[in-house]
């Protein structure tokens, strides 16, 4: 809650004046924390001086769930580790239980992931450029980023059956075939996005104000982000091009032509624009795929319904939205993995608050945890 | 609890006045019920979605406002955790009465898929907060929220003021600072630790 | 400037911009915010794009998964049996099924679709007779099919996923072996509601399948069988330590007393022409299988002790002696009439039986399980060889010579064998050639229009099964060449439609429908680990090696009554829409909130509980995709407010409501449905 | 003695319509926000949802009044009727015919500009009064943006004055010339800007920002309290809109009488309009650039504004 | 640069590490002693390994193994360092001196497996309450509160 600690103590700075301090809690419930994060901030006036996330507030033992669950079961406890954008948790964990079964994927499940995973991109994308958008008060280009969102939702439902928790891929392949139409209807609502988007960058990105509000905010340089391990977006918009679905190439995205968006200073303007205009790319990718998607089979035939790898530890990832998530599995043969553990980009890319917000006010403390674009499901897992 | 349900409460001899206020009553109350989003997790993204565009809250009158001193109904969207359960505790003693309880998606109502083998989820939001509406779903339709919202319209219609409220069971998570804190009071201490340089506690002592 | 990018090569491309300066950036300012009003005043403009819910319900996609239902349940409501009155809409009646995704997989994977689900569900409701008879449309010879089929349905069985497929087959010889008891009460003979007759030509079971379906539209059928007993190549080629002859006449004769006129000791093409036949029935269907056994031209191979694989099973069957008593018999051929052949040679009283196949060990074509018994028996499996030449002194046989093999097939899976050097000698007395059969149909044909190819195969017209002469039709191994027993049979039923609709002037070809056979993958096998006993499939006891070598008796002993109804109790049941109470919902439920319990006893079987738990389910989806039966389904409900956790607590009576779009109620006011109290039959 | 009649009579006048105006407003503003978010709105409570924001009230009304334990309870309770009572007064002020106002005085405009500001102590009372950090930040923000923006405000306004060359607001409605409306266009636009900045509206809310400081100065006030709080808010935005009505687009010209009294209406409720579609487009400022905005770019416009009108004009 | 070239790259460079290297699953692996883990995590920087993707442990029973994940964005490789540490005295040297990125990482190590980290500024739980009792990804966790799924598969 907004209205938890707080407290106003005099502290003396190193000349021994007596200054305000004020210590602001944030959260857990807080409108801006995006789920449930609670920053302890430092406020001297309204600048903050020091900010200390506390996490853990969605801590819910997933990895501690996945040793008592079969490789099949765990597949829905990853659609709720990144609940914006379940298609990569689950496209992940698949790659990793893959690997380390040696289960080869037919090509239309390939397809079919790499589309509905940049679908998700888009959504994704879209949930977090909205929310910037309402970190700065711009409530309606909340509404209109959701509004594509939602279009990329109710492709969704129609694909998987499900809104948010799509449980849609799966160990050698994926859950069902697109059912009949689909693929155009993909087209038709991917053809129409790049104008939408378009509308989005000037409505919101061309805005004086919200110029004003994210440039200049939370400036993370190249070096930084290399060493605290950002990647997605975050480490993107700091001009790092490190984009696992080029730099360390997986799947099928060899095959499609696609730029990488990058920013040039770092700041949170920057690191959302990436986001936009990788939405758009996305649907570049998808139309590639759409062109080249041919029928087959979307999964591996004559699959076992109890998958038990042999021992041993494998590790995969993929570029989801908020940067590279790997999942690193480990089995002792039986049908259960012995350990798993999710290398989640947002818990990484969190992790560099304490560094970018010292300095900023309190109004751009939101923004710059809302560029980070954390989703707690997957901070806390 | 607010001045008319006192009110109600000694006048409950007299129900020939009572029916009309109470219809009015429950009209308005039924009709305004402004939500504090207690979105943790998945469910979180339907109860905005809900009210957004496609599905829009505000047609019924009730729309999120982040502030539980200004609303009516907590709908808890999301898993709490036993870190997190004190403020669930809290918000919801920061609420005024009259207040309701949404429990949104299988989490908030039993656990759900975080029932077995967890260590750290609450089983349920009703071990610490009454709950009026249980909304089944993983997470469940924007649509359902709403009509849990209709529901919610429908019990507060069958309550007389009158009645006033009973809730089945006592509710005994222990609070940092008393049976109730509809006050900001309990924090300063945390606050005065962690200037101190002591470590802030943080929560979940169950 | 404002909301430009630009291009830094690498497939990079930069999406920061600066904001102009001095009067350009004031104006650019503004402007900016005059944009954004615009925009959200277009936005305005429009009708919203609103669902206004509880008047307006949104059409829910079909996948959308909501609160679980069941369709059926076990105990309440009956499987649907794949049954027709007309037998040449069987296949029409298929092929809606497998569209409409309600084909179960045994079914779909019979070349001849025997419905293999229903006679599980019959013979676990204890009505072994009926199933008989619903198995005998499609499988005229179930109990011979009982003992031989290499039952591709088993391959199929969904039960395969998770722990081994239901016995089909020995449930085919146990529904004979009931049926047999009560065989003369059951019996009668078919009506002739026809003129027109038909002639059958071969008694095998192509033949006898076409036969019966004309005997079921009401047809005279004629059979006119060379040899002295019916069968075909079941009572020259099968050895008798697989079927025993009693088993096959005894089928043979029910379906003589259901009114075939059956005359054996007629070949046609000596005894009478089939021009001849072709004037006294109004069709004539060839279904005279092969009957030559195919040797390689290998030098020497014209020598004393040289012997193809059909006469020899011939000598074997018939007189129970062929010749080998105390010799060393090499076997060239790997498939299933090779082993067949090394078996019966071990019976008669060989010293010493090899196998010499071209094929690797992996790679043999004969059946694993009938590779596994004869090694049991002490045959010996030579594999990867190819026979060079025949030894011989004296044109009498003394060895094989036989080239290593390194492959037998090329990348694109055509037959090209590669040799290496090295050579071995196999040494024995009798040489036995099982590496192919050709139909020997010259006489018979010989004077009529019927036309065959240069290497003495009918013409055949693909799936309509007509020849090069009007009236007359083909099925069988003369058509396919050499393969299964089920598939031959399916052929028959195929004819059958053909010469129906020859006979009622239709045209033979609207609305038949091929379908590629196996139509489902096969499954590999699960691993047992964890499976209970009590889920394990029956085993068929067979009789100790060292005992069986010693005569043609049969192999396998046959299940008991009680494993028999347990065995079919184990049937999924597969796309029959009725809860069976498998509990794998239950078992592949993350969530642990399915609960499921049966009651078993054979002949009152119930599902007594199905309860779930709606407040922890997460709706994955993961139950409904593994229910065999597809009754357990996600309906469109999502209004799932209740005012009470107690209520989230579906019985086995919610579980079954209706799915209708309305709002679940929990429990209230809904009687769950009893089990019905039935007799039980005494077995 | 009937001075403070009038006075009673038009306390409660004013109470009653700033409750209608919040009521009307509060609607208008949620049928146009819907709009503008592309989904409609209330629209279960009464026709078209014309009864949402009375339900809204009765509820309030009857909600538990919380006051917090660690609050300084008189000044916060008070602190809403200080915020509140300005408000209802200054529109004692406001023109609404040709030579009628409920309170018809030579310093008129002043008065206009300058009792509103006293809501800045119920703000900031508010605020600190409710102990809690948010609000008090909250209060802080509101005090400072609302004592800057009094400025170009204030000179806004002047332009009009010194054309009309009185402060009476009456007369300066019966002065009204048509050219006025091109000669105080961005003092118009300036007074707009900042009367949004007065009345703590987006994009100038940052003393109730929702996303940063959950609710600001009234974080802690819940029932009836805050309704008042809400009440004052929709009341500034009637009373700037009747004002800026009356003054810069010539009240109810081009018509007279009671056809005027609707022109002004429908002046009014279309800045209010313009206001509201503004807050659901723009992003929310920060206080740095506020003050920037303020200081360098509305009060010179605003005295550009002045200098064009009081220097210019007079030699055309 | 493929595996077997960082291999030859890695034998070249630090000969004392080469036999402690295998390949598994295409991604490299290096099984060091516990005294050798930072100063090969050290070598491996300065090989070029300037990202570190992940830190965790797996409870082997018998001891920990702490497994590190380096990538060489330049050179495009992947490698596993790993190292065992024992249960009775679970602490190892701290990495966040070669990459800043491992603070939290250890942190949620040290929450979830009670393993300690020398050095490390801020070690203290992340993602449980302060005031937690035990490590619960530890195979030997014991909390009356877990209700355990029934075994059925």
């Amino acid at each position: 809650m907004a209205i938890d600690i707080e407290s106003r103590t005099s502290v003396y700075d190193e000349e021994g004046r007596a200054v305000e301090e004020l210590v602001l809690n944030v959260g857990p419930s807080h409108p801006s924390t995006h789920g449930v994060c609670r920053i302890i901030a430092h406020l001297d006036g309204e600048v903050v001086t020091k900010a200390e996330p506390v996490i853990g507030y969605l801590h819910r033992g997933i990895e501690k769930m996945a040793e008592n669950r079969t490789y099949l079961q765990i597949v829905p406890l990853t659609d709720r580790l990144d609940y914006v954008g379940s298609m990569y948790a689950n496209w992940a964990y698949c790659r990793a239980v893959e690997r380390l079964a040696g289960i080869g994927v037919p090509e239309r499940a390939e397809y079919l992931r790499v589309i509905t995973c940049e679908l998700q991109r888009v959504a994704s994308h879209m949930m977090s450029i909205g929310s910037t958008g309402a970190d700065t008060g711009a409530f309606t280009m909340f509404v209109y980023a959701f509004d594509v969102r939602e279009r990329v939702i109710e492709l969704f439902e129609a694909l998987t059956g499900s809104r948010l928790t799509y449980n849609y891929v799966r160990p050698g392949g994926v859950a069902a075939d697109a059912p009949e139409g689909w693929l155009d209807d993909v087209r038709r609502v991917v053809g129409q996005m790049p104008a939408r988007l378009t509308e989005l960058d000037r409505l919101f990105f061309g805005n004086t104000i919200a110029r004003g509000r994210l440039k200049g905010i939370g400036v993370l340089d190249v070096p930084t982000a290399i060493a605290w391990g950002a990647s997605g977006p975050v480490a993107r918009g700091s001009g790092v091009g490190w984009d696992l679905r080029k730099s360390d190439t997986y799947s099928l995205y060899p095959r499609f032509d696609f730029d990488v968006p990058v920013g040039e200073r770092g700041d949170a303007y920057d690191r959302a624009r990436v986001r936009l205009w990788e939405s758009v790319e996305s649907c570049r990718i998808i139309e590639q795929a759409l062109d080249q998607i041919e029928p087959g089979h979307v999964k591996a035939p004559g699959l076992p319904r109890l998958l038990k790898p042999r021992p041993g530890d494998a590790y995969d990832h993929i570029e989801s939205a908020r940067g590279s998530l790997g999942i690193y599995l480990v089995s002792d043969g039986s049908p259960r993995p012995y350990r798993m553990k999710v290398r989640s980009p947002a818990f990484c890319n969190l992790a560099l608050l304490p560094l970018l917000a010292p300095g900023h006010t309190m109004s751009d403390l939101v923004v710059i945890l809302g560029s980070l674009d954390p989703v707690f499901g997957e901070v806390d897992r | 609890m607010a001045l008319v349900d006192k009110i109600g409460q000694s006048l409950t001899g007299a129900p020939l006045v009572l029916t009309n206020v109470d219809a009015l009553i429950d009209w308005s109350r039924g009709q305004s019920l402004w939500a504090m989003p207690m979105g943790t997790a998945c469910c979180a993204m339907e109860l905005i979605a809900a009210s957004f565009s496609k599905f829009d809250f505000d047609r019924l009158g009730s729309f999120p406002r982040p502030d539980p001193r200004h609303t009516d109904v907590m709908i808890v969207a999301g898993t709490i955790t036993r870190k997190m359960a004190p403020a669930v505790k809290r918000l919801w003693e920061q609420m005024p009465e009259p207040k309701y309880c949404i429990a949104m998606g299988n989490c908030a109502v039993s656990g759900g898929i975080f029932y077995y083998d967890t260590y750290s989820v609450v089983r349920g939001v009703d071990e610490i907060i009454p709950v009026d509406v249980y909304l089944s779903g993983c997470p469940p339709r924007p649509e359902a929220l709403q009509d849990a919202v209709l529901q919610l319209r429908e019990l507060i219609r069958s309550r007389s003021i009158a009645q006033g409220r009973e809730y089945d069971r006592v509710y005994t998570l222990p609070l940092p600072g008393g049976e109730r804190a509809g006050t900001t009071d309990p924090g300063r201490a945390e606050a005065a630790d962690v200037l101190a340089g002591r470590r802030p506690k943080t929560g979940g002592d169950e | 400037m404002a909301l430009e990018r630009t291009p830094l090569g690498d497939g990079r491309v930069s999406v920061s911009d600066s904001d102009a300066s001095g009067v350009r950036g004031f104006l650019d300012a503004w402007g900016s915010i005059l944009t954004g009003l615009t925009i959200t005043a277009a936005s305005a403009v429009p009708a919203p794009k609103t669902l206004r819910y509880p008047f307006v319900k949104l059409k829910l996609d079909a996948r959308w998964r909501g609160a679980l239902r069941l369709r059926g349940v076990l105990g309440r409501d009956e499987i649907p049996l794949n049954r027709t009155d007309d037998p040449t809409a069987y296949n029409a009646m298929i092929e809606g099924l497998h569209q409409a995704e309600r084909l179960s997989p045994c079914v779909g994977n019979c070349p001849a679709n025997v419905d293999a689900r229903g006679q599980n569900y019959l013979v676990a409701e204890g009505r072994a007779p009926e199933a008989f008879e619903l198995v005998r449309e499609r499988n005229i010879l179930p109990g011979v099919l009982g003992r031989i089929c290499h039952h591709p349905c088993e391959g199929a069985c969904r039960r395969n996923l998770y722990d081994e497929p239901i016995a089909i087959r020995p449930l085919h010889r146990f529904i004979s072996e009931q049926f047999a008891k009560v065989r003369d009460e059951r019996l009668a003979k078919l009506p002739v509601t026809r003129v027109e007759t038909v002639g059958v030509v071969g008694s095998g079971p192509s033949g006898l399948a076409a036969a019966f379906d004309l005997m079921r539209l009401g047809y005279a059928v004629t059979m006119y069988e060379k040899d002295d007993k019916p069968g075909g190549a079941l009572y020259s080629g099968v050895p008798s330590y697989r079927l025993p002859r009693e088993v096959l006449h005894g089928e043979i004769d029910d379906i003589v007393r259901m009114g075939l006129d059956l005359r054996c000791d007629i070949e046609v093409g000596v005894a009478v022409t089939l021009s001849e036949l072709g004037e006294r029935h109004h069709a004539v269907l060839i279904a005279a299988g092969l009957q030559e056994s195919r040797i390689l031209p290998l030098p020497g191979a014209e020598s004393d002790g040289v012997r193809g694989a059909l006469e020899f099973l011939r000598d074997a069957n018939w007189k129970g002696e062929a010749g080998v008593r105390g010799k060393h018999v090499v076997v060239v051929g790997g498939g299933n009439v090779a082993v067949d052949v090394a078996r019966c040679a071990l019976r008669c009283g060989a010293v010493e039986v090899k196998l010499a196949s071209l094929e690797s060990e992996e790679e043999l074509p004969a059946h694993p399980w009938e590779i596994e018994e004869a090694l049991d028996e002490g045959v010996i499996a030579t594999c990867s060889v190819g026979p060079v030449e025949v030894m011989a002194t004296d044109g009498r046989v003394t060895g094989l010579l036989t080239r290593e093999c390194l492959s037998v097939f090329d990348e694109t899976g055509r037959f090209s064998p590669v040799f290496g050097e090295n050579t071995t000698v196999l040494d024995c007395d009798v040489i036995v050639f099982a590496v192919g059969q050709a139909a020997s149909l010259e006489r018979m044909v010989d004077g009529t229009h019927v036309h065959l190819n240069d290497r003495g195969n009918l013409i055949v017209e693909g799936q309509l099964l007509t020849t090069s002469a009007p009236g007359v039709f083909a099925c069988g191994e003369v058509v396919t060449g050499p393969g299964s027993a089920i598939a031959s049979i399916a052929t028959g039923h195929e004819a059958a439609t053909s010469i129906h609709r020859f006979l009622r002037g239709e045209d033979l070809a609207e609305g038949r429908v091929a379908r590629p056979v196996p139509v489902y993958d096969a499954y590999q096998a699960a691993t047992l680990d964890g499976v209970e006993q009590s889920r394990r499939r029956v085993l068929m006891p067979v009789s100790q090696p060292e005992d069986r070598v010693r005569d043609f008796r049969q192999v396998e002993l046959g299940i008991t009554h009680q494993e028999a109804l347990t065995e079919a109790a184990r049937c999924l049941r597969c796309q029959s829409e009725v809860c069976v109470g498998c509990t794998f919902c239950a078992r592949t439920c993350p969530d642990y909130c399915i609960r499921v319990e049966r009651v078993d006893d054979p002949g009152a079987r119930c599902l007594t509980r199905y309860e779930l738990d709606l407040s922890k389910c997460c709706f994955c989806g993961l139950c409904a995709e593994q229910c065999p039966t597809n009754a357990l389904v996600h309906s469109g409900q999502y209004e799932l407010s209740f005012y009470h956790r107690d209520l989230m607590m579906f019985d086995k009576g919610e579980m079954l409501r209706d799915p209708d779009p309305t709002r679940a109620t929990g429990r209230d006011g809904i009687e769950p449905p009893s089990c019905p109290v039935r007799v039980r039959r005494q077995p | 003695m009937s001075g403070l009649l009038w006075g009673m009579l038009f306390g409660l006048l004013a109470g009653t319509a700033i409750a209608l105006a919040a009521l009307f407003g509060v609607w208008w503003e949620r049928k146009v926000a819907g709009r503008i978010q592309m989904r409609f709105g209330p629209q279960e409570a009464g026709p078209a949802g014309l009864l949402q924001t009375l339900a809204d009230t009765i509820k309030l009304v009857l909600k538990e009044d919380i006051t917090p334990r660690l609050a300084d309870k008189r000044l916060f309770r008070v602190a809403p009727l200080v915020v509140f009572t300005p408000v209802a007064m200054s529109l004692a002020v406001i023109p609404f015919a040709k030579g009628w106002a409920p309170l018809d005085t030579s310093v008129g405009v002043l008065f206009f500009l300058a009792v509103p500001s006293i809501s800045v102590l119920g703000i900031l009372l508010g605020g600190w009064a409710s102990g809690n950090s948010y609000a008090t930040l909250g209060g802080m923000r509101g005090a400072a943006q609302m004592v800057s923006y009094e400025v170009p405000r204030t000179l806004a306004v002047l332009s009009v004055v010194v054309l009309a060359g009185t402060l009476r607001p009456t007369l300066l409605l019966g002065r009204f010339q048509w050219w006025w409306l091109i000669a105080t266009f961005a003092g118009f636009v300036v007074y707009l800007i900042s009367s949004i900045a007065e009345m703590n509206r987006g994009p100038f809310d940052l003393a109730e920002a929702e996303s940063e400081l959950v609710a600001g100065y009234f974080a802690d006030y819940s029932g009836i309290r805050w309704a008042v709080f809400m009440m004052t808010e929709y009341g500034s935005v009637l009373a700037a809109s009747l004002f800026g009505a009356a003054t810069f687009l010539g009240g109810g010209w081009p018509f007279g009488g009671l056809l005027g009294v609707v022109a002004l209406l429908v002046k009014a409720v279309l800045i209010t309009t313009l206001i509201i579609w503004v807050k659901w487009t723009l992003p929310r400022m920060r206080a740095d650039q506020l003050m920037r905005l303020c200081w360098t770019v509305l009060t010179p416009i605003a005295l550009v504004q002045l200098l064009i009108v009081g220097a210019v004009v007079p030699w055309l | 640069m493929n595996i077997d070239e960082l291999r030859e790259h890695l034998c070249a460079t630090y000969p004392d590490l080469c036999p402690l290297f295998s390949i598994e699953f295409g991604d490299g692996v290096l099984i060091v002693d516990r005294g050798r883990y930072w100063s090969a995590a050290k070598d491996l920087r300065d090989l070029g390994f300037d990202r570190l993707g992940m830190i965790t442990a797996v409870d082997g029973i018998d001891d920990f193994e702490i497994v590190a994940r380096l990538t060489a964005r330049e050179i495009g490789a992947h490698i596993f360092l790993k190292t065992h540490v024992p249960r009775d005295e679970p602490a190892i040297e701290t990495l966040t001196d070669l990459w800043p990125a491992a603070d939290w990482q250890e942190r949620e190590v040290y929450d979830m497996f009670g393993i300690s980290f020398r050095g490390h500024p801020d070690m203290r739980r992340i993602l449980l309450p302060d005031d937690w009792v035990g490590h619960p990804l530890r195979k030997d966790y014991r909390d009356e509160r877990i209700i355990r799924r029934p075994d059925y598969i």
